[in-house]
């Protein structure tokens, strides 16, 4: 005998605990089985490409600090970066030092957050996320040490950064150096290897390799898939060619290989942190700008590995001393390309994990 | 890359919160604990200081939201100096002259400028604007042009000033002065006008003006604009001995005069040290100029080779092209950024044909069967020093030949003193107080002898304070101010908001033209553009501020605002999380934040407002480290 | 009041209206004991969650944050009443005394000491068994008649994962029932000189497990999934039926931590301390453990609950079963650490064998 | 380094029909013929020494007298890039063949410009507003919007 059934529709967010901000994604559920997604967007849009039309250069920096709001360093450094690029502003060797400090510092907090909401999403009552907040808490700290802000820094400018490091940051640095890989260790003993985090995270959501190039996804996604493929390698900006580090790739494309590039770019980014500490010169910290700049008319696009992919401006400037387009490559936003096709024919439960494994940033998808 | 194996599963996940229950929970800390554990540069206060605002604006344009409100009326009451007057070491009041020249008055504006100087031509034309480099417009986009304001000034002027000022009675002593150079004439100026004494001026050039006269092309300042100014001063009876050189002071002392200033200049071009540079077809930058200067015919190569990134070196570069050098290139060891002429010169330079060798230096002059060359070390950048300046290494086997038919050295100069003169020296130059006394009594000395190659204002502000202690010496008051002009008045609404454009052009005359003749290169501006130019000058310094207001409901306490401060006038608090966002609290007065919630002033990167702030707060050192 | 519960059933009943004062006083101690035990052990699990997640947990309010349920309560109580508009209504209001009631009659069957019981049912065992399904009806009644997808969906896995979960659950019981030869919880207790835990490890490992899917805890609390249903079944709740539903849930666990102690762990019996202590304690051991699970372990997805139901559990406690029948005809006199050996081993190779076909993931559906 | 393709080198290997649709080559990128962007974009994707398989970003930009749309592709193999440029003069109904049947990456990326500028992609599978509600009046990014803030 037949059952009669009917397709369930099914609106997941915006306001739902596991969209990471105001996702929405309208599910066509038959029964547990997800059959058709469709994500809707801008719940957060805030028009920022626009607002940097009619703000100056130096004015834009702090909405850059707004767009992935746990990764304001990075979004910070991709900006003054372009600029840069444009204006050929000449950077301290100090500067470069401290900033390649704190976009690794920042891309341990992102993934901090990301392993641990993963988790969540999975359903562990909030342990694993507490352990690593913990230690995001202590990175927060050394954040607030050099600039006084703990979420939104605002802290790289053009030709440099706003403060030089204060003399206890060095110590205290060195310190979380000292205890982060036991912390890590700590988080792969506790769940890495679980049976049930297998069964939950292995083989779910794969993304392939010519799905993940093809859909244009980037930073852990794309190299969870097998594409050996990192900005600070392949095409190495500020003083990243300096550093010894490893590119961690995974095999299958599937949650489980997502969260564990993540886990072992945690190890890399303090590999990396390590060395520029023990590299960092003395001098001064910043080339001074006019605060109203004109750079020359023109245009540049200039991309950094953002803690969730490539991250890239592109600033075209008409000579004035305002921005005539600012373009964000938002990686947030264009990994989400193809969570349709990875979420299809799987259940609600792994419908979460997956998009917690790709792990967006809602104040960049919208922007 | 395989992912590192653990194995264990749930019983060593188990196991891991196991062990956590008996450790010490972390906590989040609260507000009052946190004030002193960590140290926060950027809080949820701003600090403003009503004593150190200058009001001008740049707070209120850097704030990204619009939050910053101010509101200003009439003039300030506390006197403020404004950057440009006060990093001009003749402390010339730009910003009063600006003020005057935005209300059309030229003649009044030279007349500020008399205040302080008797060169405003010069200085017009010529004058290394130490003050644009100080201009807080700078630092928001591009500086005021004061020099090219200064030169509309003087172009346009009505001699408003003679009216106002009158020589002081004759005081019976004589002063001589040796070198009439920009310093010393501005001792014979003063020292007459003010003092009443009787001045003779010696030189052993035919004409006075020294190495203005003799160093400066005449493109940049053409000789019938300097005697303008050195006839205001011959005006004053100063007498002028040309072409007499002396050989000691102390015979000048013994001849009745009862002070000497010697002011005898830098006039002798430094030598490169290379192999080679004894060649007759290698000469110095102020030889090559002085004859060339003085009106005399001189014949230059076809190939010239400039070494020096200074404004001498552009100077002999653009001299060289004007003689008929077809290829003139300037070799300098560090990039473009570092060369220390004005950017405008080496602009002009490379706009006449000369060519930039950057990153070189000269290791070897020869002589290969008749043809000079010149044998140049490529340089690279190396890691910065201490003062953070990228130190120049060159780089091995790097070597390239250069075939020239003239070197022309511009990497300094140096004065020559007699021996006779018998003074004390330092670093090759003469040794001088404070008050410009030389080791011997009754002879002063100022101007490049006494400070090593320098600037005309320089010069003049060295002059200026010897002429106070000379005047102080023969027993006059030393007082040498003088009041020309009116004061600048602070209409209403007038600083409302910073108007924008930028720096209007230098106009110039035919590039062709400029290449053949020795006429004055830069043509001067026009009314609308000077006032338009007058109009973008931030007044810093002038308006009292009646409010300042921070909408603290947009304020995200981004810092931009602080930063962009150059007066310090305003900080950042490091309180945390005020739970009223009313304004009264948000904005605080300086003196008003209690003492421990200041940050310390080294976290700044602003590193002098150590200096800047009030003493009290200096105590947060000691209170946060313990 | 302590003395009169302690007393044997004989002298009560001797007591004038004896049959009554007992019911009376059974019935309030039972009654009152559970709702202030509830709110200790909601104290209890909050302390100790912070403590595995190394926080202190609720500290403020009262000596060590005692009386922070006390607050909850209150706060709870004085909240805005609201029914769905769209609910249907007579069900939405029964749902939560449905879930509720049968929770408290469970704990009628179980001695706190030696006869010390409110009804020593002949058939004890049969009653909790068939009493405790009854709340899955309320649970299915709240999901159903809320009108809301995401209960819904909570409501039909509530269905499925109870029923599976009742056979394993029985099935261990009956390993008991067998061992001790009753059917009341009182002669099992007495039974245990030595506790089942010893002589039934495999018993007590399904015992456990379903019962952990029974009250709907971590790793199998798919009906109240946050990061996928948002809350569940009582998603539409508020004010006092919610607290019911709340209640329902602590109880349960209480309840089911009661009859592990009184299955597994001997009981009321214990050597110094007085009966009940002893029996509290166990309680509160097993609650503990409860605690810590939900403290570690992610969630399983709902088909993988079912497999473990029906392809693990329900083989194993089959087997167990068969074991100890076959035990206790061949071979009665069996000393009792040779019988606990037996059953362990079986445990063990069950494990291993079933880790063989253990494949992490899950497979897309074809949609 | 990702190593910036030489705009000569890509007209050299283009086909004769194809290499006859690009316009120009400047600094910033090859500009082309906005009806050939398809057919160009699929050649470069798989031709030996070209394999520009991965599509960075779609940048669109209202130069007032046109809307240039902006397309930087990536080799993963090969590491190296290229900018594609199509302008559309016609700004009252501006239409460009959408990547998005090449690319997945394009879907997103285009509804965006769509949904900014007003710029329709033909051919893309879902082409709606995505970040503003549907009834927003006008495009934000277009110069002539409103007056900044």
């Amino acid at each position: 005998m037949a059952v009669k059934t009917e397709p369930l529709f099914l609106n997941l967010g915006p306001v739902h605990p596991s969209t990471h901000g105001v996702f929405r994604m309208r599910a066509l559920v038959d029964g547990e089985v997800i059959t058709d997604i469709e994500p809707v967007f801008g719940y957060l849009h805030r028009g920022i490409e626009k607002l940097a039309e009619s703000k100056s250069y130096r004015q834009f920096l702090p909405l850059t600090d707004r767009l992935d709001y746990v990764s304001s360093m990075n979004n910070n450094m991709a900006y003054v970066m372009a600029v840069e690029k444009l204006a050929g502003i000449e950077v301290p060797q100090r500067a470069e030092y401290i900033r390649v400090i704190m976009a690794e510092l920042q891309r341990i907090i992102a993934h901090l957050l990301a392993i641990g909401s993963f988790f969540n999403d999975m359903g562990t009552f909030f342990t694993p996320f507490f352990y690593m907040f913990i230690q995001k808490e202590k990175i927060t700290d050394l954040f607030e040490m050099v600039c006084g802000q703990r979420l939104l820094y605002n802290y790289m400018r053009f030709g440099g950064v706003s403060h030089d490091l204060p003399p206890e940051f060095i110590p205290a640095l060195t310190r979380f150096l000292d205890e982060m890989p036991a912390e890590i260790k700590k988080y792969e003993r506790l769940l890495a290897e679980n049976e049930i985090v297998l069964a939950r995270s292995k083989n779910v959501g794969v993304l392939t390799r010519e799905m993940a190039v093809n859909a244009s996804a980037a930073g852990p996604v794309l190299r969870a898939s097998g594409v050996d493929w990192d900005i600070r390698k392949v095409d190495p900006y500020s003083i990243y060619d300096r550093f010894d580090f490893d590119v961690p790739t995974g095999a299958n494309g599937d949650c489980y290989d997502r969260y564990r590039v993540r886990v072992e770019e945690l190890t890399q980014s303090l590999n990396i942190i390590r060395q520029a500490v023990n590299g960092l010169p003395k001098g001064k910290v910043l080339n001074p700008v006019p605060l109203r700049f004109r750079p020359p008319a023109g245009e540049v696009y200039s991309h950094i590995e953002g803690n969730k992919g490539e991250l890239g401006f592109h600033v075209i400037s008409d000579g004035s001393d305002k921005p005539y387009r600012i373009h964000v490559r938002a990686p947030s936003f264009i990994n989400l390309t193809a969570l349709k096709n990875m979420l299809i024919g799987w259940k609600l439960a792994d419908a979460i994990i997956i998009f917690g494994s790709i792990d967006i940033c809602l104040g960049e998808v919208d922007r | 890359m395989p992912f590192k194996r653990y194995g264990n599963g749930i019983a060593r996940g188990m196991a891991i919160t196991l062990s956590h229950v008996v450790k010490k929970p972390v906590t989040t800390q609260y507000p009052d604990e946190r004030l002193s554990t960590s140290k926060r540069i950027r809080g949820t206060e701003l600090g403003w200081s009503a004593h150190e605002c200058s009001a001008c604006l740049l707070c209120q344009d850097s704030c990204p939201h619009g939050c910053i409100e101010i509101k200003t009326s009439g003039c300030r009451s506390e006197t403020m100096p404004a950057p440009c007057s006060s990093k001009c070491p003749a402390n010339v009041d730009a910003a009063r002259y600006i003020n005057l020249l935005s209300q059309g008055k030229p003649g009044e504006a030279v007349a500020v400028i008399r205040e302080r100087i008797p060169f405003p031509v010069v200085c017009a034309y010529v004058c290394a604007h130490p003050c644009e480099a100080a201009c807080t417009r700078g630092h928001l986009d591009e500086p005021i042009a004061i020099r090219m304001l200064k030169r509309y000034a003087v172009d346009n002027d009505n001699g408003v000033w003679k009216s106002r000022t009158a020589p002081a009675p004759p005081s019976g002593k004589k002063v001589a002065v040796i070198g009439s150079g920009p310093a010393g004439l501005t001792a014979a100026y003063y020292l007459a006008k003010k003092g009443g004494h009787s001045i003779t001026v010696f030189d052993d050039l035919p004409q006075p003006g020294g190495m203005v006269r003799v160093g400066i092309p005449d493109y940049r300042l053409p000789k019938h604009l300097l005697d303008r100014d050195i006839d205001e001063i011959k005006a004053l009876g100063v007498v002028f001995k040309m072409n007499t050189s002396i050989d000691s002071a102390h015979e000048l002392l013994k001849q009745g005069f009862d002070a000497v200033f010697v002011s005898i200049g830098a006039h002798q071009s430094s030598r490169m040290k290379v192999p080679g540079d004894d060649d007759p077809r290698v000469l110095g930058g102020v030889e090559f100029l002085r004859p060339v200067n003085s009106g005399q015919k001189v014949e230059i190569g076809k190939r010239v080779v400039v070494v020096g990134g200074g404004n001498t070196a552009m100077d002999a570069a653009r001299t060289a092209v004007r003689l008929g050098a077809k290829e003139v290139s300037i070799v300098y060891r560090r990039s473009r950024t570092e060369m220390p002429a004005a950017n405008e010169e080496i602009e002009d330079a490379e706009a006449e044909g000369v060519k930039m060798m950057l990153l070189a230096n000269p290791s070897r002059i020869f002589d290969d069967n008749g043809q000079l060359k010149v044998e140049c070390l490529k340089m690279r950048l190396g890691a910065p020093d201490e003062s953070g300046r990228r130190k120049p290494e060159p780089v091995e086997g790097s070597e390239f030949i250069v075939e020239v038919d003239n070197v022309i050295a511009a990497i300094g100069q140096k004065p020559v003193i007699p021996k006779a003169f018998d003074f004390e020296l330092e670093w090759g130059n003469i040794k001088v107080g404070s008050d410009m006394a030389t080791s011997v009594p009754g002879i002063f000395s100022a101007g490049d002898c006494a400070t090593g190659p320098a600037t005309i204002i320089e010069g003049i502000a060295g002059a200026r304070t010897a002429a106070e202690s000379i005047d102080k010496f023969l027993g006059g008051t030393g007082d040498i101010s003088e009041k020309l002009a009116e004061d600048q008045s602070c209409p209403a609404g007038d600083n409302a908001s910073v108007t924008w454009g930028t720096r209007p052009a230098f106009p110039m005359i035919d590039i062709t033209l400029r290449r053949t003749t020795f006429e004055g290169a830069e043509k001067s501006w026009d009314r609308d553009t000077a006032g338009f130019e007058t109009s973008r000058c931030l007044k810093c310094g002038q308006f009292e501020v009646a409010h300042y207001q921070l909408d603290a409901g947009r304020c995200i306490f981004c810092g931009l605002c602080v930063e962009s401060c150059n007066f310090h006038a305003l900080f950042m608090g490091r309180g945390y999380e005020r739970t009223g966002y009313l304004l009264e609290e948000t904005v605080l007065q300086k003196e008003d934040l209690a003492v421990d919630r200041l940050v310390t002033p080294s976290a700044y990167y602003h590193t002098e407002l150590e200096e800047g702030l009030p003493a009290q707060t200096l105590l947060v050192e000691g209170k946060l480290k313990a | 009041m302590v003395e009169l519960l302690l007393l044997p059933a004989s002298i009560r009943s001797e007591l004038p209206f004896g049959y009554w004062l007992h019911l009376l006083i059974f019935g309030l101690g039972i009654i009152t004991l559970l709702l202030t035990s509830v709110i200790i052990f909601i104290w209890l699990e909050r302390r100790l969650v912070g403590r595995f997640q190394l926080r202190h947990g609720p500290n403020r309010a009262g000596p060590f944050g005692l009386l922070q349920s006390v607050a909850d309560v209150i706060k709870i109580l004085t909240k805005e009443d609201i029914i769905p508009s769209r609910a249907d209504k007579l069900v939405f209001w029964m749902a939560p005394v449905i879930a509720f009631t049968p929770v408290v009659l469970m704990l009628g069957v179980v001695p706190v000491a030696d006869g010390a019981l409110l009804a020593d049912l002949n058939i004890g065992i049969l009653f909790v068994v068939a009493i405790s399904s009854v709340t899955s009806l309320g649970v299915f009644m709240a999901g159903w008649s809320s009108y809301n997808k995401y209960s819904l969906l909570s409501a039909m896995r509530t269905v499925a994962q109870l029923v599976s979960y009742e056979m394993p659950l029985i099935l261990s019981m009956v390993g008991v029932v067998i061992l001790t030869g009753s059917l009341s919880l009182n002669e099992m207790v007495k039974a245990q000189s030595i506790p089942f835990i010893l002589l039934q490890p495999a018993g007590f490992f399904i015992f456990f497990t379903a019962s952990l899917a029974e009250i709907n805890r971590t790793p199998f609390d798919l009906l109240e999934a946050d990061s996928e249903l948002v809350a569940g079944y009582n998603i539409e709740y508020s004010g006092m039926k919610f607290a019911t539903f709340y209640l329902t849930e602590y109880c349960e666990a209480i309840v089911l931590s009661t009859l592990t102690a009184t299955l597994f762990l001997g009981g009321w019996q214990g050597p110094w301390l007085p009966p009940m202590i002893w029996l509290l304690l166990k309680i509160g051991l097993v609650f503990c453990v409860i605690v810590w699970i939900r403290a570690t372990l992610p969630r399983l997805r709902i088909d993988q609950v079912m497999n473990f139901a029906w392809k693990f559990l329900l083989p194993l406690a089959i087997l167990n079963l068969l074991l100890t029948s076959l035990s206790v005809i061949f071979w009665p006199t069996a000393p009792a650490w040779a019988s606990g050996l037996i059953n362990l081993s079986m445990l063990a190779v069950f494990i291993l064998v079933y880790s063989k076909f253990f494949k992490p993931g899950g497979k897309t559906v074809a949609v | 380094m990702t190593v910036q393709l030489e705009y000569n080198r890509i007209v050299e290997a283009l086909p004769q029909n194809l290499a006859s649709s690009v316009i120009a080559i400047e600094d910033h990128g090859l500009i082309i013929q906005p009806e050939r962007l398809t057919d160009i974009a699929a050649f470069l994707k798989v031709e030996p020494g070209m394999e520009l398989d991965y599509l960075c970003s779609i940048t669109g930009v209202d130069c007032i007298n046109y809307f240039e749309i902006d397309y930087l592709l990536y080799s993963i193999k090969l590491n190296h890039r290229c900018t594609l440029k199509v302008r559309l003069a016609d700004k009252s109904e501006p239409a460009v063949p959408s990547l998005a049947g090449l690319w997945l990456g394009a879907e997103l990326q285009e509804r965006e410009i769509f949904d900014l500028l007003g710029i329709n992609f033909s051919g893309h599978p879902d082409m709606k507003r995505i970040f503003l509600w549907e009834g927003f009046p006008g495009h934000p990014l277009r110069k002539d919007y409103g007056h900044g803030c």
